[in-house]
């Protein structure tokens, strides 16, 4: 649909990374190397860690050992990466439409429009919408919008198929197909099944 | 012990005050110590034979 | 700056869209200053005399009321975490919720403090005053709010923590704030506290952006 | 990061390994305590048998003695949690989250003491036990600032997120004493000026300022005394939240 | 009963939980009540007349400022669905809910109240009448909030409602429980004063856990 | 695990069953029988109003038209169901077991003990942990517990695999057989798939 665009070409490094809530220590000494166009899959049964690893990724847990790195890229033009966690950040009484532009407005305007957005993930139907009316997957392709009003390199997704139906799984694979292909990097934990060649799989063992 | 004058029980209130104060300060760090001291010994001694 | 302006408008018209919550702050000041008659009895001149306090002390409480607003909320549905990746600095986001919390906290009082003044028997002289000792001192209070509400976020049990870490720090701001109104008498005086007023105001509201985002930046998560 | 501060493994890194802080201190808290054990002993007998009553005050200047130093302390142990702030701010110390956090109720006992005392000198002098005096006032509030970094600690399960964030509180608090210090004394002024430390010296005469000074050395190594074993308290106690933690979950693994 | 006394233990605990509440609230009443002199300034004759009214003022804030914990976090977690489910009536949830309440954010202030009657110089008749007034006022403060909290946890647009709801409720228990304690001339209007505190608070108490019951049974999902 | 016990034989019907939110209507002229033993899927795209449909069978929504009911039902006896929403009521500050214990309690403890069923669920063995440290998976297996310890016979579960990992989606299998076995009756939503011979699927269109 958008042409072939290309982020600037940022890789995501970890080194020694150890990470955990609190003093708990749930993901110790990982190496990861994340490149241009390719994406990992973190795989895991539930409490491996695999949310607290996104967390991590993104900066917003500190790391309780080892390093991240986004290398290549200059933190003078802003933050390199999208975080899509568990909660949606959809707040009720505010529309739909009026949401993603609050998202596009500080996130910076260098993506889709918000109207072109919406329609690719299937809400322009209801773009007028209070926002908190929203069905479970309803809210979360919401939350997806928010990754094409906005580009940036680095996706870090966690379980971005929640509550999707069938045709919503689809729309998660082609956007990441798309990303990858322009040259975005995604890191991505998920239950369920994403059928994508530049995926990679790391499974996280249960801790012990 | 001198005379204390005619506020002698303003004086000795201060004191009693502060000595209860002191003791209080002084009795609450020790046994939060001590406690925390014999947990700890507990614990150490329990993981120790967990590991083993 | 377009990220600053979307948050100060999303945030404003949260606060103004049917929540209620503008409408509880003004009714509970009123109510602070309507019971005063009946706990002081119907002493015209005493009543007129304590007014300028009274009204201060219900702008202050009424303030500590929405405090909990502030970023709780974004807290609980995951939108600070997005403040805290998103391209404006956190400092602007925080800038922009202590200028929508005044605008929501403090802005209505001072808009409603006619009805107090009715109701404490002030005179005009005085009551233009307090309006202007208001507008100087209450930006302070915001400030100093957003500090406490920052600072309690992550905690699970905010409401009423934030006051109470606050209400000290706000006691210069009460006390010239009151001193303006109170020291009528002396001009250089009362506009020396009125000086006073302004530049903690201005300070609180220059520095207090930066230690929130800290304080979130830090706590969150 | 690590690479610059690799070659100087001094006692700074030393001691900012918690149980090697607990190794290296703990000898010291024996002596220091016999040590405050005798200042004490010292304070007291001058205090009692050995200084005069004041010819204007009389014999409640003894309250004195127990009064200033306590209040010197409500002010110093702020300091200590102020400095405290920015080990944990700027250089990521973890001892200084620890002694932050041992600090506070204990500031809070010594500003509740000098409150206490200073009412009941009060009472004589001045005819009442409170009075909403500049430096009465200003002690009672930064008491309520000790209370509120005592409950803001509390309210954390994290304690290293805690840390930082009552930092930045400690600080800005710091920040504003010396404001509310000098509101609260231009809104009402009743009490003592200042007369130990002024720029022409001490104007009390040396049979006061002895036992004063005694026990002014007294509390304050009391206070390191105890701050130092609080220190330790903490630091097994983060160890005993860890391994109860692993407990809690590691049993069936 | 069984799930009366586990609403009552849970809500308790974690009112309670950590141990940090109660001291926040107990300091919140008080750094309110302190803060007093600072506006009105140092008088004590003067502080003394208006202590009743600054502690039942200060009393109602903390209450109010306790409101929001009573629904909203059961309602955004789930929990009131369950209850809308369980083997309890939701009258007893209520009901239980009430009850933690006022032991978490009245009784506290209640035992702290000597606290203030030092600092603002009241004389000890007028502090037992206050700790009565309190005792027999309160409850009624928290069966409103109540009503308001559960008619605004459940509608989205409703929020408005609440403030107008429990302010006519409030203000008369204020205006009752500060007359009497003004009103320490006459033995016996100080006694209707009471008198009505307590029939308002019984009836309160009996009519608010249904009204709330219904409210949130009706209430949007 | 448990023997085969059997419930009250309750059976749910909904006639002419109009549902929707505020006043927008979702569904219309819905006729439902779900008999003892038997389940139902609820499968459709998302805002298609599944969840709506499964509020209003619970009671907590009123329908907008048409009626519900429990055929067999006593209301004497108290609730007949229980309903398992996208929210897990899980609270911070208070351990698993006691989550447990609490909702035991408020549900009456008519069917597993607390430590029974988190052994089920697999949570025994950070019983003890609070519950808020719970990843989102763990949670959900924390709320699919509180339908073991109080036995109702009907069960409305809400995208019970969400977050689940491949054992969970395991595990919600097991519950459902062995609860329709019971003879149960049983009505999910879902996206995934639950293969049970005993389960029908009723498709809801996507809201014109
Ligand atoms: C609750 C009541 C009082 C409080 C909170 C209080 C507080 C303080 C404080 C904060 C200091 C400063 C200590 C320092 O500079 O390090 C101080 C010093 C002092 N206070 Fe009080 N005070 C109280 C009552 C009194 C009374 C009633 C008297 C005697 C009439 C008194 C006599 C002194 C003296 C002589 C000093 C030493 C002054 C100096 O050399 O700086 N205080 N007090
Ligand atoms: N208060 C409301 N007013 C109007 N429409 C609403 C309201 N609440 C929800 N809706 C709409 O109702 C529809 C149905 O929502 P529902 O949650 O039942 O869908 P669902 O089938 O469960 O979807 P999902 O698979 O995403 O969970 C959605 O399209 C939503 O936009
Ligand atoms: N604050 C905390 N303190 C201690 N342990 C915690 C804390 N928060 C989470 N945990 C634990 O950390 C572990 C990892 O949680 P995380 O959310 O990363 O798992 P996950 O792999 O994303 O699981 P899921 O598939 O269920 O989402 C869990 O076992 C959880 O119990
Ligand atoms: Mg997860
Ligand atoms: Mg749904």
């Amino acid at each position: 649909m958008t042409p072939r665009q290309v982020h600037s070409p940022i890789s995501l490094r970890a080194r020694a990374l150890a990470c955990g809530r609190g003093d708990t220590l749930l993901i110790e000494g990982l190496d990861l190397d994340v490149e241009p166009g390719a994406g990992l899959l973190l795989r895991g049964p539930n409490g491996a860690g695999k949310s607290t690893l996104l967390l991590s990724l993104a900066g917003l847990l500190p790391p309780l050992g080892g390093e991240v790195s986004l290398f290549g890229h200059d933190p003078e033009d802003g933050p390199a990466l999208h975080y899509c966690g568990h909660r949606n950040a959809v707040r009720p009484r505010l529309g739909v439409r009026q949401t993603l532009a609050f998202w596009r407005d500080i996130n910076g305007p260098t993506g889709l429009s918000v109207d072109a957005a919406l329609e690719r993930v299937g809400l322009l139907p209801i773009a007028g919408l209070d926002a908190g009316y929203l069905s479970a997957g309803q809210q979360r392709r919401l939350a997806l919008a928010r990754l094409l009003v906005s580009r940036r390199p680095l996706w870090l997704l966690d379980e971005p198929t929640a509550a999707l139906d069938t045709d919503g799984h689809r729309l998660v694979a082609s956007l990441l197909a798309q990303h990858l292909e322009q040259g975005g990097l995604a890191v991505i934990a998920t239950h369920d099944e994403i059928e994508l060649p530049a995926l990679r799989t790391l499974a996280l063992a249960a801790r012990a | 012990m001198i005379g204390l004058g005619e506020h002698a029980e303003f004086i000795i209130a201060a004191y009693a005050g502060i000595a209860m104060g002191l003791a209080l300060v002084i009795g609450w760090t020790l046994a939060a110590a001590r406690s925390t001291r014999r947990r700890l010994a507990e614990l150490d001694t329990r993981d120790r034979s967990d590991r083993a | 700056m377009r990220g600053f302006l979307a948050v100060l408008w999303r945030d404003l018209r949260l606060a103004l869209g049917g929540s209620g919550d503008v409408l509880t702050i003004v009714l509970f000041f009123v109510i602070t200053g309507a019971i005063t008659p009946f706990a002081v009895g119907p002493d015209q001149a005493l009543l007129s005399r304590i007014a300028p306090g009274i009204v201060w002390i219900a702008a202050f409480l009424a303030m500590l009321l929405g405090l909990d607003r502030l970023f709780r909320p974004d807290q609980e549905d995951g939108t600070l975490a997005l403040y805290r990746l998103a391209d404006v600095p956190l400092a602007a986001v925080v800038a922009a919720k202590v200028i929508v919390h005044w605008l929501t906290a403090a802005l209505p009082l001072i808009v409603a403090s006619p009805l107090l003044a009715v109701l404490l028997a002030m005179d005009f002289p005085t009551f233009a005053r307090t309006v202007v000792s208001l507008l100087l001192g209450t930006p302070a209070l915001a400030a100093f709010g957003a500090i406490g509400a920052a600072v309690t976020v992550t905690t699970r049990r905010g409401g009423l923590l934030a006051p109470i870490l606050i209400a000290p720090l706000c006691v210069p701001v009460l006390i010239f704030g009151v001193g303006a109104i109170a020291m009528g008498g002396g001009p250089d005086q009362a506009g020396a506290a009125l000086l006073f007023l302004a530049a903690l105001s201005l300070t609180a509201l220059a520095l207090s952006p930066f230690a929130a985002a800290l304080a979130i930046d830090w706590g969150e998560e | 990061m690590s690479i610059e501060t690799a070659p100087k493994i001094s006692w700074w890194n030393r001691l900012a390994h918690p149980g090697q802080f607990v190794a290296l201190t703990r000898p010291l808290v024996w002596p220091l305590a016999a040590l405050t054990a005798v200042l004490f002993a010292a304070g007291l007998w001058f205090a009692f048998f050995n200084s005069p009553a004041d010819y204007q005050m009389g014999d409640t200047v003894r309250i004195m003695y127990v009064h200033v130093p306590t209040a010197w302390l409500s002010q110093f142990v702020y300091a200590t949690m102020a400095v405290s702030a920015l080990g944990t701010l700027i250089w990521r110390h973890p001892m200084a989250d620890v002694s932050m956090k041992s600090a506070a109720p204990l500031g809070a006992a010594f500003t509740a003491m000098a409150l206490f005392t200073g009412s009941m000198w009060g009472r004589p002098t001045w005819g009442t036990f409170w009075e909403w005096d500049g430096r009465m006032t200003s002690t009672l509030v930064l008491l309520f600032i000790y209370l509120g970094i005592v409950a803001l600690w509390r309210a954390f399960d994290d304690q290293l997120r805690a840390a930082r964030v009552v930092a930045i509180f400690t600080l800005v608090g710091a920040v504003n004493i010396p404001i509310i210090k000098f509101s609260v004394d231009w809104w009402s002024t009743l009490h003592q000026p200042a007369s130990v430390f002024t720029p022409e010296g001490p104007k009390m005469p040396g049979s006061i300022l002895t036992p004063l000074f005694i026990m002014f050395f007294a509390f304050t190594f009391l206070f390191l005394v105890l701050q130092l074993v609080a220190m330790h308290t903490e630091v097994r106690r983060r160890r005993i939240a860890t391994l109860e933690r692993r407990m809690a979950r590691g049993s069936a693994a």
